[in-house]
């Protein structure tokens, strides 16, 4: 194995890593704040996709639009998710929350299917990010290179959000106390209302992010949102820097995994999530549950 | 219902009968705080002082009785609504936000509208040392510090009352010393306060009224004068 | 909850279950007045005659499902517009599986034994066809199989009442073998989708390439999951192996998923590449195609030098507007051969409809078709070509179009008695 | 109150009797009422009963949520399935095999997920049986991989449906009354205490680790016995019975049906497989409607069907006790629908 | 090890922290048998943490906690419990969906070790043992109920019944009056008196009402700050200046 493998590999799977920060993210930040497993991040993904590649198709390849429609269209999906099941769950058990999230995968998943049918959909890359770049005497597709970038654009916005803007601080007041948070007048449920819609907003991104790069068909959500949630609880549930570390794990076990042990490529997100848990009971940067 | 309250009643509980979970904490508790007036609630731990502070901000269950506030039935009330009506809270054991900023802890308030605004400026003003500390996350302050936040960020809501749940408890007592001039100070501003206190030499220092609590119920209710010396006193609160 | 309150709950239980059996049992009893076992295609009477189908319609295979529909119902309005099979009528009954083997079981069952259907289309995935078959074999009902094609299902658990319309993981994988021997690779790598289909398919091209050219070597595998979306890591690990050429049995949405990442890798200029481009792929695809890649299918109907396929496309067209893929045309022939064996026997009976099958010349939409006596296969040819441009279509079709007929890649029907007697399990 | 009281524990054993008399009579008669492809839908729904009920020790009983179910069930059926495949062993011995293997699969797997408590605890089972799943799913040359092991042959005995349906139905309802029995012993009491109060319950002086690792084995044995009774129902087994989406069947039906009534699950299973059975028939949109249903469950009636029987109860019970019209009784009427949970 | 100066309980030089916080600091304590010995202390003192480690909840980082004088420092709770340290719980530690009857029954069950039983029905075992507990406490009536669903004196009364079912040496109580009504919590002291006396079993309590405190405890162990402060008959700590000082605050003038 040479070093240029080693690298090449690694970006393939940093831009992986890209996409499951994206979705790993919202999981956190709705899991930190709302302290609601959404098992429904993923609908919320394939939504963004679907939305995403039907604007570009319709309009023969605006990809600019859908990268700002899609996501505001999920975002405003999440508004009405939040607003009428989840507000009314919040002092529920974890169980009847993830009941509620796991019923809202099959409606959302069978809404998709009755809008756009069975039928797969692809969009090309924006011509602009057509190329390959040369990596170590090796032609990588740029638009990889793009995924990461706006991984950590995405990443960088969401801390400039949570740390530079009085909403962001306020969602940070809402995780240590909501209680409290209420009592010095902030209105609760709409700042929750709000959270969930950051989290589906940047579900829709990646969505819109990924669709160009592969097919947009059915079952993308559980497949992805069964990834980004063993990156969360790797990174330690509510955690934000949990989830960029785990989604950077993740990324690179099943690069050099396939290489290694091709045949074990469907354990290596559990088999990892095992270790960890077995290790840290509560993730790399988890809390134990209050 | 009766809307006799007299103008100058801002708060006023009406025999509640508050629980919390299954077990009946309070009862039959009436108590009343008139406008810029400063009335303290003096009782041992578990005397039901922090559950009446509870029941007029709605977090306890009350199942009889009734809670006025500005001569309304405040008991459907969302809390941020009564923060924005002027109701401040300082809550016990300094309860800040651990994870913001000593700044962000005072930003986050949304208050009522007042004609004389209080601004972060004016918090640090009045307490200096938290201006010097403004960039600091608020978990990592002292046990003082976090108790002046809390009471900075009650008043950041420019409040018409403030309900104090213990705000000396476990300060040194040259810290108590400056909270006492900074309540008669804000008493001269005109906001009414409810205290809820253990240590009534501090209490008794800045309150016009006083009621002592025990086991969830009003034992004696006087002026401030009378209580200071009265076996009552020892009674409920001593050994 | 407490003990004293426990106690009527499992009085309503018991309550409950029976309301349900009996909520089962009623519409039982509307259906039709109880009959004997094994009631299947026999007794039929009335003016019709019942044709089932359950297929996976949710699920990652729902668009195949959906096409498998699409020519099973164009093949039942042409019969019936003929006048019917034997005078009667056919009425299709059309059941989602949901890619779910337990749910193929259940379906079938209910549609022999409910429904009495006198036929069984297939479904889509070979674990669910599997299942099915199983139920049709115990209770002697016929099932045409028209997409799932894992060789097992005719070979290794075939049974008389199972008929094969479709190049099954043999026939398929043979024939690309023998058109891929001509050229000059000696390096091959292998990925495929992680199920039973990617494994026995990807199986029989390597054993007949090694038989055709001892000097080929295989270098690696890779088996990603069906329905994945990320191949970055697949691909630069293929590369870093080397290969001269890649054969690969991805399909659908994930052989889309892949193309894309790989071109941006220069995988296409880097190694010789084939997979199952099948119209589907091609038109999702679109610009995204790589030039001249070499693809493979089952039933391109471009590529099908047969004089029905022309007329049959444009009803096919005008019926639900789109180009047919694959799998309508050979969901198509299935109920025609079924139609056909019916019209041989001169009756519906099961027994006699297989038997008049065995060995017969069918005339199908991609020609004459011959149905195979020791596995009730037909000898259905594999198409394959090079990937290219084209005016006459919206959508990249192969140019040089090769086909291999099924009889040159089917199973010799020796091995067929040994798998029979100890099957690959 | 105490009027209520009598009344109720003379009335429910005898009313317990005469229902349990009549669900025995229905049993027997079923296979004579019902079609073999509804007979067989009974069998499946028994199979899920048994599954359902074997897991709700854990989730109803115990408290412990269990996200990795299906690693059990499908051990169990593909116990019964390699047996008989590899080794020409009798499905019969491989239905007892399936509970020893299971019991000893999950002695470990438990040990390793206790380590972890609530969430984190259910995290852990989950990945723990992909795990496992990924094993059978790969290793085709023993497990026949995603597509299994086909055309099981069962003794003579079990080749009629009806039989097969009574086979199923005694092995069934015996385990379900083993559980029934455990759940009602003392041990049965400890989880209970485990379930509502982990620490109060070791302040009584139970050990509670080791409570939930024999809890974990119970439930995972007989979730065995049930995935073997798959592979008699079936006659195959393919690797999806070990997929987490399986490992969501017990704990929708236990909520379905009622997490903490003993045979809420029971139900449950009998409802699910109905739903799915008569669902897909009408709609290819099944997921929609089951997804609608379930949702409503969750914000409405968080405590399944028993939650709706006990209401439905109590305002019958009140009915009934309007017409007695005695102050006594009236007075207490609310303390009925006060006591849910 | 013999028993010390024949004391029941010896705790020598115990401390805990949490992270920089030193909760117990070093306390020395030493209960006589059939002794009622009341700990006191304002708010943060220490007496929940002590109690929590004695109890077996907690691991010490430093001392020594002896029962009859064998070392059990550090032992898990059950075994705590089976070596005859009866602990009674604030208000939210019962077993909520389990019946009154049930819950005694368990703790029965439990320390006779008699769960590890699994095919007969526990309806019919310690049936008697549990009612007359039961009676003890004055739950009878309530037997049936769902312990969620009783009063909440009741409730503290079936948490004494539930540790009585282990036949405790050492009982040990947390806050017992917490919560109630002024006739209840006279009721339910006079109950817990009375059964101590009559099956002899020492008492180690924390309570902050003083008339409970006073009207109970042979002698009081006053802490603050995570140290013992005081220790004394009644009339002694009543008369203690430093005493007064904490529960009063410090009068500087």
């Amino acid at each position: 194995m040479t070093p240029e493998t080693i690298l090449v590999q690694s970006l393939g799977g940093l831009a992986r890593a890209g996409v499951l920060f994206m979705l790993a993210a919202g999981l956190t930040l709705v899991f930190g704040a709302l302290r609601v497993i959404n098992f429904a991040h993923g609908s919320l993904y394939m939504v963004g996709a679907f939305v995403g590649a039907t604007i570009v198709l319709r309009t023969s390849g605006n990809f600019w639009l859908a990268l700002i429609a899609a996501p505001l269209v999920v975002a405003l999906l999440g508004g009405l998710i939040e607003v009428s099941v989840l507000r009314r769950i919040y002092r529920r058990e974890h169980l009847i929350q993830l009941l509620a999230t796991y019923s809202l995968v099959l409606i959302v998943g069978d809404l998709v299917r009755l809008i756009w049918g069975a039928q797969y959909l692809s969009i090309s890359v924006p011509n602009i990010f057509a190329e390959s770049v040369q990596v170590a005497g090796q032609p990588l597709p740029l638009y990889n290179l793009v995924i990461i970038t706006f991984a950590c654009v995405t990443a960088v916005a969401l801390w400039a959000l949570f740390y530079r803007t009085g909403l962001g601080r306020d969602i940070r007041g809402a995780v240590s106390d909501p209680e409290m948070l209420g009592l010095v007048g902030v209105n609760v449920p709409a700042l929750f209302t709000a959270v969930f819609m950051i989290g589906a907003f940047v579900a829709g991104l990646a969505g819109v992010i990924i669709a160009p790069s592969t097919s947009v068909g059915l079952g993308i959500d559980v497949e992805t949102v069964v990834e980004a949630f063993a990156v969360t609880v790797i990174g330690g549930l509510g955690s934000f820097v949990g989830a960029l570390i785990g989604a950077v794990i993740i990324g690179q076990v099943e690069a050099f995994g396939i290489m290694w042990v091709p045949r074990a490529a469907l354990a290596f997100v559990f088999l990892a999530m095992a270790i960890v848990l077995g290790l840290r009971p509560y993730g790399l940067f988890g809390e134990p549950e209050r | 219902m009766d809307r006799t309250n007299s103008e100058s009643e801002l708060l006023k509980l009406d025999a509640i009968n508050a629980y919390y979970g299954t077990s009946h904490i309070l009862f039959d508790l009436s108590l009343a705080v008139s406008d810029g007036e400063v009335v303290c609630l003096l009782g041992r731990n578990g005397a039901g002082k922090t559950t009446t502070l509870l029941s007029i901000l709605g977090l306890a269950t009350v199942k009889s009785g009734r809670v006025w506030y500005e001569g309304k039935d405040v008991q459907k009330m969302p809390p941020y609504r009564m923060a924005r009506n002027g109701i401040g809270y300082v809550p016990a054991g300094g309860r800040v936000f651990p994870n913001l900023t000593v700044r962000e802890n005072l930003e986050i308030v949304r208050g009522a509208k007042a004609p004389q605004r209080w601004t972060v400026q004016r918090v640090f003003d009045l307490f200096p040392r938290l201006g010097d500390l403004a960039n600091n996350a608020a978990g990592g302050l002292s046990g003082g510090l976090r108790q002046m936040l809390v009471v900075g960020r009650a008043l950041m809501g420019n409040p018409r009352l403030l309900l104090l749940d213990e705000p000396t408890e476990g300060l040194a007592p040259i810290v108590v010393r400056s909270l006492e001039d900074l309540f008669l100070k804000l008493k001269g501003t005109g906001v009414a306060m409810l205290l809820c206190e253990q240590n009534h030499r501090f209490a008794l220092k800045v309150s016009d009224r006083a009621y002592l609590i025990d086991k969830g119920q009003i034992r004696y209710a006087a002026s401030t004068a009378q209580v200071r010396g009265s076996d009552e006193l020892h009674r409920y609160l001593g050994v | 909850m407490n003990s004293e309150h426990r106690r009527p709950l499992a009085t309503i239980a018991v309550v409950a279950v029976g309301i349900l059996i009996l909520g089962s049992l009623l519409s039982a009893c509307q259906s039709s007045a109880p009959s004997s076992q094994s009631a299947g295609a026999s007794k039929q009477g009335g003016e019709t005659v019942k044709l089932g189908m359950a297929t996976d319609l949710s699920g990652s295979a729902a668009l195949l499902g959906v096409a498998g529909v699409n020519g099973v119902t164009l093949a039942v309005e042409d019969l019936n517009a003929a006048g019917g099979v034997l005078g009667k009528k056919i009425e299709l009954i059309v059941r989602n599986t949901e890619g779910r083997p337990e749910a193929g079981t259940r379906e079938v069952r209910d549609l022999i034994q409910r429904e009495k259907v006198a036929a069984l289309m297939g479904p889509v995935s070979s674990a669910v066809g599997l299942a099915e078959s199983a139920v049709a074999k115990e209770n002697k009902v016929p099932i045409f199989l028209h997409t799932s094609n894992t060789e097992r299902l005719t070979v290794d658990l075939g049974h008389p009442y199972v008929f094969s319309v479709v190049p099954n993981t043999g026939i398929e994988g043979r024939a690309q073998a023998i058109d891929m021997a001509k050229l000059p690779y000696k390096t091959y790598y292998i990925i495929g989708p992680d199920y039973e289909f990617g494994h026995l398919q990807a199986n029989a091209f390597k054993e007949k390439m090694k038989e055709l050219r001892p000097d080929v070597q295989f270098v690696g595998e890779q088996w990603p999951k069906l329905g994945e979306t990320n191949y970055q890591s697949f691909i630069t690990a293929i590369l870093a192996a080397k290969p001269e050429a890649v054969y690969s049995n991805l399909w659908g949405g994930d052989l889309v998923g892949f193309t894309k990442q790989a071109k941006g890798y220069g995988f296409f200029e880097k190694t010789f590449f084939t997979a199952l481009y099948d119209v589907e792929v091609l038109s999702t695809l679109g610009s995204d195609t790589p030039n001249g890649v070499r693809g493979f299918s089952r039933a391109p109907f471009y590529a099908i030098d047969n004089p029905k396929i022309g007329p049959w496309v444009q009803k096919y067209r005008n019926r639900f507007g789109i180009y047919p893929s694959d799998w309508p045309i050979m969901a198509y022939d299935a109920v025609n051969l079924w139609a056909a064996g019916v019209k041989k026997a001169n009756t519906f009976e099961a027994d006699a409809v297989v038997k008049a099958l065995e060995g017969y010349k069918f005339d199908s939409l991609r020609g004459p078709l011959n149905i195979r006596a020791a596995d009730h296969q037909g000898d259905v040819a594999s198409y394959m070509g090079e990937v290219g441009s084209t005016d006459k279509y919206p959508f990249p079709i192969y140019k040089s179009v090769r086909a291999v007929a099924g009889d040159k890649a089917w199973m010799p029907e020796g091995d067929i008695a040994k798998l029979r007697a100890n099957p690959r399990q | 109150m105490r009027t209520a009281l009598r009344s109720q524990t003379t009335a429910t054993p005898r009313s317990r009797i005469v229902l349990s008399a009549v669900a025995a009579l229905i049993a027997l008669a079923l296979p004579l009422l019902l079609q073999e492809s509804e007979l067989l839908l009974v069998v499946e729904m028994l199979v899920l009963a048994l599954w359902a009920v074997s897991y709700n020790l854990l989730l109803g009983y115990t408290g412990l949520v269990s996200f990795g179910h299906a690693a059990y069930y499908g051990v169990g059926a593909y116990t019964v399935a390699l047996l008989w495949s590899k080794y020409g062993i009798s499905p019969l011995i491989g239905l007892v095999a399936s509970a020893a293997v299971t019991a000893i699969i999950s002695f470990f797997t438990g040990l390793f997920c206790l380590r972890s408590v609530r969430l984190y605890f259910a995290l852990l089972t989950l990945a723990v049986s992909q795990v496992m799943f990924t094993i059978v799913f790969e290793w085709y040359d023993f497990t026949g991989g995603d597509n299994g092991i086909h055309g099981i042959e069962l003794p003579g005995f079990l080749s009629s449906a009806p039989n097969l349906y009574f086979f199923v139905l005694v092995v069934s309802v015996v385990c379900m009354l083993i559980i029934k029995a455990i759940v009602n012993s003392p041990f049965g009491g400890a989880l209970l205490c485990i379930r509502e109060n982990r620490q109060r319950a070791a302040f009584i002086g139970i050990d509670v680790k080791r409570y939930e690792l024999i809890a974990f084995i119970i439930s995972s044995t007989f979730s065995g016995i049930a995935g073997g009774l798959y592979a008699f129902y079936d006659r195959q087994v393919f690797a999806g019975l070990l997929n987490w989406t399986k490992s969501a069947e017990p704990v929708l039906v236990s909520l379905i049906g009622g997490m903490y009534s003993f045979f809420g699950p029971a139900v449950g299973a009998a409802l699910f497989i109905f739903l799915n059975a008569f669902l897909t028939r009408y709609t290819t949109y099944s997921a929609l409607a089951l997804g609608a249903l379930l949702l409503m469950l969750a914000l409405v009636f968080p405590g399944g069907l028993a939650e709706l029987a006990s209401l439905a109860r109590a305002r019958l019970l009140r009915r009934g006790q309007h017409e007695l019209e005695t102050d006594e009784t009236a007075a207490a009427q609310p303390t009925a629908s006060e006591r849910k949970p | 090890m013999s028993a010390m100066d024949g004391a029941l309980l010896q705790v020598r030089g115990l401390r805990k922290w949490f992270g920089g916080l030193q909760a117990v600091d070093g306390v020395d304590l030493s209960v006589r048998p059939g002794e009622a010995r009341a700990i006191i202390g304002p708010n943060g003192a220490g007496k929940t943490t002590l109690f929590n480690l004695i109890s077996g909840h907690l691991r010490p980082n430093a001392g020594q906690v002896l029962f009859q004088g064998r070392d059990i420092t550090g032992r898990p709770p059950h075994a705590i419990v089976h070596a005859g340290i009866g602990r009674a719980f604030q208000i939210t530690s019962i077993f909520s969906r389990l019946s009154v009857f049930e819950s005694v029954q368990m703790a029965l069950l439990a320390k006779q070790k008699r769960t590890m039983s699994f095919f007969r029905p526990r309806a019919r075992l310690v049936v008697d043992q549990t009612t007359a507990i039961l009676e003890a406490v004055g739950l009878g009536e309530q037997a049936k109920m769902p312990a969620g669903a009783i009063s909440h004196g009741d409730q503290r009364a079936l948490e004494l019944a539930i540790s009585l079912a282990a036949n405790p040496t050492l009982l040990m109580l947390d806050e017992p009056t917490a919560g109630m009504s002024p006739w209840e919590t006279g009721r339910t002291m006079e109950m817990i008196r009375r059964i101590a006396r009559e099956q002899g079993i020492t008492l180690l309590f924390c309570e902050h009402d003083m008339e409970v405190v006073f009207g109970t405890a042979d002698r009081i162990t006053v802490m603050h700050q995570g140290r013992v402060l005081a220790e004394g008959t009644t009339n002694e700590i009543r008369q203690n200046t430093a005493v007064q000082e904490v529960y009063l605050g410090s009068d500087e003038q």
